[in-house]
């Protein structure tokens, strides 16, 4: 793969196909941790890094063990299995090696393993066929992308919290509105085509 | 004294006891004045049949914005003319052979969900007219791509009347620009495109006014449309020169009309001074990423919807230091602060 | 450490039995699901390019890009097209072409068959993004659609839109998926040309 | 022969797993707080976010050190909420129960207004001008309801100008009787049942002109009470609810029926 | 428990959707047709059922430690299963819902279940909890296709339903055109149009549980004044 | 070159300095608080039935925050109750029954050794009861002897920057001479060597006739400065004339600089040069109730409604009676409350000044941050407010309010921005109150 089709994935993954905003993938702790600009940004380092090594070590999973014995077919369970027991090993190392990174995502670890867009992200990568540098890159910038969808919706909400809606919006509903409105706003990126 | 006089009972507020006598409903009917001469210029190019456009877009919204806030028993609010101004602009954005429905859908979006489901005027984060026109493009890309020719380019030869190509197709088209399509014409609007956003100069008249007047400040539309020049001027296109392409650019599409009209919108845009100044390069600096690279030939009205999102982020961030903050106190604090932290790692290690 | 071996296994075993349970029904299903992905792919091809062999046998055969030798990245009137796959009619008539180029609105991916005579004996959209009722046409089963794809029947390499002088009629709002459309199949038919010369 | 490597594949990733799951269960050990522990046992477990907090665990944590209200999972269910408030001994508390009274009756129709007043919904922004009320009794409750927007249990409403509290919401938390710049809101136990619905201590001639509700000092009751629980101070009745035991004679005696029995 | 009770749960008091707010991305993903909302309905619904059987049946052996571990590796089996199966029995049902099949792994639903209620009681209720819970899914699925469909494109039972052949399981119903597809919003078939009808849906669900509970509340008190 | 600051508004001014004083009889009665200053409540000096003279002393506290009250007519003492005060609740006042002969017990004016003698001009002006005129009412003694060695700019505000009032500039028209005198004492008071006059430039006239006069000789330079409200406020006149910024929380002296108002200059004049205590004061009634606006000489303690029938009567039901200037003027709430020295004027509004609307909502234009002098964001001030967030509202300074109303009045949506800082305010004292009070019980607990 050249460079332009790495730049392309990338800037697709951020903005073109959003993961929240096209894919709809990751919407829980979309709806669910942005209601602080603080926590958002929390939770988004955190999947942008689980994300990023999940794609990594699952190509090496898919590549080099399922598909030399054709065991296609197990990669929804290798790869929940594998990306479980990342998270929990990232979550000792991070609070023994670095407690500081961890006191900063230690806490949003556990929430990321139901998430869909890391189970998505690597799932994703075996079916576009990307490589190992394409699928990290891919993982990484997806969750940049989650990053940014999480961290600018969490400002729009702060704002909501002076709006005056209906009482049977309350939670829930007005979220998932104003995220209507947000993915409105973002389909100024569809089609976008830099390379 | 005169007790049997009955006791006057005042009324008390917590001062000032005077208000200046512009109130909303005066800023909104000077942003309607502005708009007068672009809603002229529309109908002398595309007809009278305009009008009724205009007239089921504007009537529409009013009646939205009164029936959702009945049903919500919240007090009536069509008299501060706000959603006049959210259909009369929505109006403008749309091709001239819209039919008359359209605006109705466009507008009971904007006004209902976008607008008055968050609690009426100022509560909004997105702009309504904008929101509705995306819910349109995005709904009926179909009718909202047809854009009849105006009345000045009658004759022309190779003309489609019911669907001739706006300035911009041509522009990042590859079949290059037409002798046409100049710099006067497009000044002018004498040129295809949505019914309020042809004419620059009617734009211009209006949007000097709303500046003259105090009804916008200057800061958005001088930054969004600098940032463009700026950005056009440097990147250029093939096939022309980069102050020539520059100049198209700014004379074609809705940016003139984003720019003064949309951008400024005052619920959805910033409204500290340096916030505005950022939101405005952020406008154009995404106007000209989706214009270049996008997949709608014109990025004015998603550029102000994204820059929307991020006006209450943009507002926190450009909080200012109080009168009698010197530059020297802010380091200063800036210089403790640092320090403090630097001693909590200590004290920890 | 008897706590850690029994959990150890306790896994294990689950792991195991569904490991195992899943292979089974991987060897009930799997058959099923190849014949079915390759009657698909021969019926995507058959639509641009039909062929005539005796019954049971194989329909296409496909080439391996990278042997080939021949670059998979053609320029088709100032546009990238990419070639994705190819594979040769087995009774010899033609070559099945998959392309993938940018439309007005994302990725699209088209089939092209090409005769040996070098012309388009049609064309499919088997991906796309368009705008509905816009570029989307140009994969529709609906009239519209159905009569855009049948202009490219016979067309050569140098075909072109009505707007640049060529035969085809663009689809009536979509200029752009319409020439993205042509440029492909142009391309695709420059790429077998090059087969053609390289065998 | 695929089912034979699966079985491998998949049991060696298991053992793997199970292994180090193990091994952290061991290592990173952590004592939690009882409490935390508690409180996480009645959630949901769904891990979904959903009440602001980083996961369950987050939510339990932030319950446990009392930061975080006990009905946020709404996965898990008001059951749930109930149970985890008594974890955290929040609502079943062994003190006498108290509930939020309101001593004025002085609404719209009944009391003079001192001033028409425009400005913030904000009972402390009234008290900027003359008497520091808008009712000419300046005893009296303003009416702008900073005790509704501080009650967390919709038991308080302003009925007609006065504040009114909801016997059967009130928990007796104290956040109005907090939140009132005026101190008129009292917390009363709840078997306290017979009450002076007025706080005027302005001469009975005075509150005749300002309020046709308020208590005037008139003595009445402090006559009648068989238990002598009822004295006029400052011109206005004040019930001893030691004495008192809630016969309910006063109220019905006295000519301004400021002296309520309330039911429920 | 009984199964009326668990149904009026799984169906309306205790949603999964509209009131645990669980499994949003399938939700608003994939309910652009009745086909794949009663497809992923269905499947959920069979892969629920599974589990909650499978995790009821052994959670008497379950090592607390690893717990979560075992859930999952059950539900990714149920899950691969299914979607072999859809592959080769119902491939247009599988390529539609395509990467969200295997996503049912993570859908929250069904680990919130096993962890709330399987782990607690016995095969038998679980069995019934498995079915109102995905019956409960799969009604708000289908409500979203319903609406989307009819609003983004004036469709009835799009895949599903074909005017000539009727009910088609390959996914090639063209649905009952009940208007104009030009008239119709599209933009409900696309994203935004996710977001926005399941906010819509869910206000509606809890003004509908509000006034509920208003009602129940009148009538207690006015049975309680009775009394007194 | 005009001095100015950054931010303000432009009210219409309504300012009618061409209407001549007209002098107005104190009425039968009179009423005086005992409160008309910041600081410790005086006691009172008379008792019911004592006959008192116009100008004698009738009630002082000896702390050192105070001012003491004189009596403004001869008369005898009726009662010494509490009665409504125009700022608020009922308030001991004395009620004095007017004889109508204005016998006079004024002090002995200083000696020309005493005008040049700090100590003994303060003296006379703590004596005198001056108070801030400029409407704050703190002890002016106090307020001169906190700055001596601190400031090192004396700045007198004649700005008078308010719409409809007009007694400074009347009394700059009227008393140049004694007025700059009167400057001159509170700078040998102040111990500087010279004070700058910070004169609107509407007042042309005024600084013409003054610089005529020689201002140097006083030890005085005229600073013509920009028409914009508020131009008058402390901080403001500070930074228009010296450069200097006040420190958040801080008080000019901090920079280096004092603040006395025109009027109370001439009070001291009075003081020093007559031995006049504060008993009257050039009050503005206007407003549409009244036919035209009075330029009225009032003795303190005259209620309102007298005023008003004086000063020709009402010709509309008047709606709202504003104390000072209709910017920083707050509502009084019955006809019966005396002025008081800080009363500068008593305007009647009926409904044509009330712009008043029900149910406000901010439009967020920002037409509040522009105008803001304190370079404050009124519109997330007021959403914060209004959700009762402690924490954003300090980290938006509200504290630092200084209540202009700048904001209010510029707000198209009319919302009631400067009553809600207030308020906010308020409620942090009301807050540090509790919790200091919290702090010393559990001190006390522990002892
Ligand atoms: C929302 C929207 C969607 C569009 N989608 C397409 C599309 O799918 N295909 C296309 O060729 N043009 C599309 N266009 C229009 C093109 O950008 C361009 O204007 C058009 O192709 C010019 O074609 P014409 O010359 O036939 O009018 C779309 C425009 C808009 C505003
Ligand atoms: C696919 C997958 C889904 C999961 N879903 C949940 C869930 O819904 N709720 C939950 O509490 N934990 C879930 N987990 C486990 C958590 O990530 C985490 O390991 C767990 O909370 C820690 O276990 P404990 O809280 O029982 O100690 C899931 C794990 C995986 C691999
Ligand atoms: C907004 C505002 C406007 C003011 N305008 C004037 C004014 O026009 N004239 C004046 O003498 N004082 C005015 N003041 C009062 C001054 O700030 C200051 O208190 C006064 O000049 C100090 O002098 P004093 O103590 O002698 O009154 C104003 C105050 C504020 C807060
Ligand atoms: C300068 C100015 C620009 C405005 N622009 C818009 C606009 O672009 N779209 C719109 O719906 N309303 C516009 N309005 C009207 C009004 O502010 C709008 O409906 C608010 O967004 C409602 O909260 C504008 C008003 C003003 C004063
Ligand atoms: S009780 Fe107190 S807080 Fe409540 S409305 Fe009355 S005055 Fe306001
Ligand atoms: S007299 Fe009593 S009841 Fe009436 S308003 Fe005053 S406090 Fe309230
Ligand atoms: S009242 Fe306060 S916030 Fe408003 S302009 Fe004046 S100083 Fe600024
Ligand atoms: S001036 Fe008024 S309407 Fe405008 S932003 Fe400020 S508070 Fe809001
Ligand atoms: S369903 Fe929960 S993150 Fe997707």
């Amino acid at each position: 793969m050249t460079v332009t089709e790495y730049l392309s994935i990338a800037i697709g993954a951020i903005l073109i196909n959003n993961f929240i905003f096209s894919q709809f993938l990751g919407c829980c702790p979309f709806l669910g941790c942005s209601s602080k600009v603080e926590t958002a940004s929390g939770m988004g380092l955190a999947v942008v890094f689980v994300m990023g090594l999940a794609s990594a070590i699952c190509y090496v999973v898919n590549e080099f063990i399922l598909v030399p014995l054709g065991l296609a077919f197990l990669k929804t369970l290798a790869f929940i299995l594998v990306i479980a027991a990342l998270v929990q090993f990232v979550e000792m190392f991070l609070k023994k090696a670095v407690p500081s990174l961890y006191s900063a995502l230690g806490i949003y670890l556990p929430l990321i393993t139901t998430n869909c867009a890391v189970l998505g992200v690597v799932l994703l990568n075996v079916q576009n066929g990307y490589d190992f540098l394409g699928s990290v890159i891919y993982g990484i910038t997806g969750g940049l992308g989650f990053m940014l969808a999480i961290v600018l919706f969490a400002s729009v909400r702060e704002r909501i919290r002076f709006a005056d809606y209906p009482e049977c919006f309350e939670g829930f509903p007005i979220c998932l509105i104003s995220a209507g409105l947000v993915a409105l706003a973002f389909m100024g990126f569809s089609g976008m085509k830099i390379f | 004294m005169n007790e049997k006089k009955e006791r006057i009972i005042l009324d008390v507020a917590y001062q000032p006891q005077i208000r200046t006598n512009i109130d909303t409903r005066r800023l909104m009917g000077c942003v309607l004045l502005s708009l007068l001469p672009a809603v002229i210029m529309a109908v002398w190019q595309f007809g009278p049949k305009t009008l009724i456009v205009m007239g089921s877009s504007v009537l529409s919204a009013v009646f939205f914005e009164w029936a959702i806030r009945k049903f919500r028993k919240q007090s009536a609010s069509i008299g501060d003319l706000s959603a006049v101004v959210t259909g009369l602009l929505l109006a403008l954005t749309l091709p001239p052979t819209s039919p008359w429905w359209l605006p109705v859908i466009g507008t009971f979006f904007g006004i209902v969900v976008v607008k008055q489901l968050y609690g009426g005027i100022g509560k909004n984060f997105l702009n309504p007219a904008l929101a509705g026109r995306a819910f349109l493009l995005a709904s009926y890309a179909m009718l909202m791509g047809r854009f009849a020719a105006p009345a000045a380019m009658n004759g022309i030869e190779g003309v489609d009347a019911i669907s001739a190509a706006t300035p911009l197709a041509f522009l990042y088209g590859s079949e290059g620009m037409p002798a046409y399509y100049n710099v006067k014409t497009l000044f002018l609007g004498f040129v295809p495109g949505a019914m309020g956003e042809i004419s620059t100069l009617a734009l211009l008249i209006g949007g000097i006014y709303l500046i003259a007047r105090k009804v916008i400040s200057w800061r958005i539309p001088v930054s969004f449309l600098g940032t463009v020049a700026l950005l056009t001027l440097i990147f250029g296109h093939e096939g022309m020169s980069n102050v020539e392409f520059m100049l198209y650019n700014l004379l074609s599409g809705g940016l003139v009309l984003g720019a003064f009209f949309m951008a400024t919108d005052y619920a959805t845009s910033p409204v500290t001074l340096n916030g505005q100044l950022l939101y405005g390069a952020g406008c154009g600096a995404l106007t000209v990423l989706i214009r270049y690279f996008g997949g709608f030939p014109e990025g004015v009205s998603y550029a102000i919807l994204l820059m929307n999102l991020c006006a209450w982020a943009i507002d926190k961030g450009f909080h200012r230091h109080q009168f009698g903050v010197s530059k020297e106190d802010i380091a200063a604090e800036k210089a403790a602060r640092k320090a403090e932290k630097k001693a909590a790692k200590e004290a920890a290690k | 450490m008897n706590k850690i071996l029994k959990l150890t296994f306790v896994l294990f075993l689950i792991c195991a039995i569904v490991a195992g349970i899943l292979g089974a029904v991987d060897l009930i299903t799997r058959d099923r699901i190849t014949a079915y992905q390759t009657e698909k792919s021969n019926a995507a091809r058959a639509a641009v390019m039909p062929v005539n062999v005796p019954e049971g046998q194989a329909l296409y055969t496909d080439l391996d890009l990278k042997d080939l030798g021949i670059p998979t990245n053609i320029n088709a009137n100032g546009q990238k097209i990419k070639i994705l796959s190819v594979s040769e009619a087995n009774d010899g008539s033609g070559w099945v072409v998959e392309t993938e180029f940018s439309g007005a609105q994302g990725t699209i991916v088209m089939m092209v068959g090409v005769n040996q005579a070098l012309r388009c004996t049609g064309i499919s959209i088997t991906q796309h993004s368009e705008t509905s009722g816009l570029g989307a046409n140009a994969a529709s089963v609906a009239e519209v659609g159905v009569n855009f794809r049948a202009q490219f029947k016979g067309v050569d390499e140098h075909v072109q839109l009505k707007k640049a002088g060529g035969e085809i009629d663009a689809l009536s709002g979509a200029t752009i998926t319409s020439r993205s459309v042509t440029n492909a199949t142009s391309a695709a038919i420059q790429f077998v040309e090059a087969l053609q010369s390289a065998n | 022969m695929s089912i034979v490597y699966s079985v491998l594949v998949l049991g060696a990733l298991g053992a793997i797993f199970g292994a180090l799951l193990a091994f952290a269960a061991k290592i990173f050990h952590v004592e939690v707080d009882p409490k935390q522990a508690a409180v996480r046992e009645c959630l949901a477990g769904a891990n979904c976010g959903g009440c602001g907090y980083p996961g369950c665990d987050g939510y339990a944590a932030a319950v446990a050190k009392g930061e975080a209200p006990c009905n946020k999972c709404v996965a898990s269910g008001p059951e749930a909420a109930a149970k985890i408030a008594e974890i955290m001994g929040v609502a079943a508390s062994d003190a006498e129960k108290m509930v939020a009274f309101v001593p004025c009756s002085g609404c719209k129709d009944v009391a003079e207004m001192r001033f028409n007043y425009t400005g913030p919904e904000d009972c402390r922004a009234a008290m900027l001008f003359g008497g520091k009320s808008n009712k000419l009794c300046t005893f009296a409750c303003i009416g702008m309801g900073n005790c509704v927007k501080a009650c967390k249990f919709d038991a308080m409403h302003i009925v007609n100008g006065v504040a009114k509290v909801d016997r059967s919401k009130c928990v007796g938390c104290g956040a109005c009787a907090d939140a009132c710049p005026k101190d008129i809101v009292k917390l009363l136990p709840e078997k306290q049942k017979v009450v002076v619905a007025c706080r005027s201590q302005d001469k009975g001639a005075q509150v005749m002109k300002m309020c046709k509700a308020g208590c005037i000092g008139c003595m009445k009751c402090q006559r009648e009470c068989p238990n002598d629980a009822i004295h006029v101070e400052n011109f206005l009745a004040k019930i001893d609810p030691e004495k008192c035991v809630q016969c309910g004679h006063c109220a019905e005696v006295c000519p301004r029926q400021i002296i309520k029995k309330l039911d429920a | 428990m009984n199964f009326k009770k668990q149904l009026k749960e799984g169906v309306i008091t205790n949603n999964p959707i509209l009131v645990q707010q669980l499994g949003m991305c399938a939700t608003m993903a994939i309910t652009t047709s009745l086909f794949n909302g009663v497809g992923m309905g269905l499947s959920v619904l069979i892969i629920l059922t599974c589990c909650n059987v499978a995790v009821s049946a052994v959670r008497k052996f379950i090592p607390d430690e690893i717990r979560l571990a075992i859930f999952v590796v059950i539900i990714a089996g149920f899950v691969t299963i299914v979607d072999l199966l859809l592959q080769a029995y119902i491939p247009a049902l599988s390529e539609s819902l395509g990467v969200f099949i295997p996503l049912i792994v993570v859908n929250c639903i069904i680990i919130g279940r096993a962890e709330a209620f399987c782990q607690k009681n016995p095969v038998g209720p679980s069995f019934v909890d498995g079915i109102t819970q995905g019956l409960g899914y799969t009604v708000v699925l289908i409500v979203m296709c319903l609406i989307r469909e009819f609003l983004g494109s004036g469709r009835f039972g799009g895949g599903l339903i074909d005017v000539a052949k009727g009910i088609t399981l390959d996914g090639t119903g063209s649905g009952i055109q009940l208007f104009n597809s030009d008239y119709g919003a599209s933009i409900l078939t696309l994203p935004v149009g996710g977001f926005l009808t399941l906010g819509f849906i869910f206000a509606a669900m809890q003004a509908a549980l509000k006034k509920a509970a208003k009602k129940k509340a009148e009538k207690a008190n006015e049975e309680e004044g009775e009394e007194a | 070159m005009t001095h100015t600051f950054h931010g303000g508004v432009h009210p219409n001014y309504m300012k009618r300095p061409d209407i001549p004083i007209t002098v107005i009889a104190p009425p039968k009665q009179v009423v005086i608080p005992l409160i008309q200053h910041i600081g410790a409540p005086c006691k009172p000096l008379v008792q019911k039935g004592d006959l008192v003279k116009m100008g004698q002393k009738i009630g002082e506290n000896p702390a050192p925050v105070s001012a003491p009250v004189h009596s403004p007519v001869s008369g005898k003492v009726i009662a010494v109750e509490p009665r409504p005060h125009p700022l608020g609740d009922l308030i001991p006042s004395v009620v004095i029954e007017n004889d109508g002969l204005d016998t006079p017990e004024f002090m002995e004016p200083l000696t020309d050794a005493q005008l040049k003698d700090q100590d003994a001009i303060l003296e006379r002006i703590r004596e005198a009861g001056v108070v801030g005129m400029g409407g704050a009412m703190f002890p002016t003694a106090f307020k001169i002897k906190g700055g001596i060695g601190k400031v090192d700019k004396l700045i007198i505000n004649g700005a008078e920057c308010e719409p409809y009032l007009n007694g400074d500039h009347l009394t700059m028209l009227n008393f140049p001479e004694q007025l700059l005198k009167g400057i001159e004492l509170v700078r040998i008071a102040s111990g500087v060597e010279k004070a700058y006059y910070g004169i609107e430039v509407n007042k042309q006239d005024a600084i013409d006739l003054l610089n005529s006069l020689h201002p140097e000789q006083y030890g005085i330079e005229i600073v013509p400065e920009k028409v914009k409200y508020p131009q008058g406020g402390e901080k403001m006149q500070v930074k228009a004339v010296t450069g200097r910024e006040v420190k958040p929380g801080g008080l000019p002296s901090g920079v280096g600089a004092n603040v006395v108002s025109t009027r109370t200059c001439y009070a001291i004049y009075q003081a020093c040069y007559e031995g006049k205590p504060v008993i009257e004061r050039i009050v503005t009634v206007s407003g549409s109730a009244l036919k035209d606006t009075v330029n009225a000489l009032t003795r303190v303690g005259t209620p309102f409604g007298y005023l008003a029938e004086q000063c020709g009567g009402f010709v509309k039901t008047p709606r709202k009676i504003v104390l000072g200037g209709p910017m920083m003027g707050i509502c009084a709430t019955s006809f019966d409350a005396p002025t008081i020295k800080g009363t500068a004027g008593v305007l009647f509004f009926t409904e044509e000044e009330d712009r008043h609307e029900d149910e406000p909502t901010c439009i967020r234009c920002g037409k509040c941050i522009t105008v803001c002098p304190m370079k404050l964001e009124p519109v997330f001030m007021y959403m914060y407010y209004s959700k009762g967030d402690y924490d954003m509202l300090e980290k938006y300074h509200v504290m630092d309010c200084f209540e202009c109303g700048s904001c209010s009045y510029n707000c198209p949506a009319r919302m009631p921005l400067t009553h809600a800082f207030k308020t906010a305010k308020l409620m942090f004292q009301a807050k540090a109150a509790k919790e200091k009070a919290k702090a010393e019980a559990a001190k006390e607990a522990k002892q």
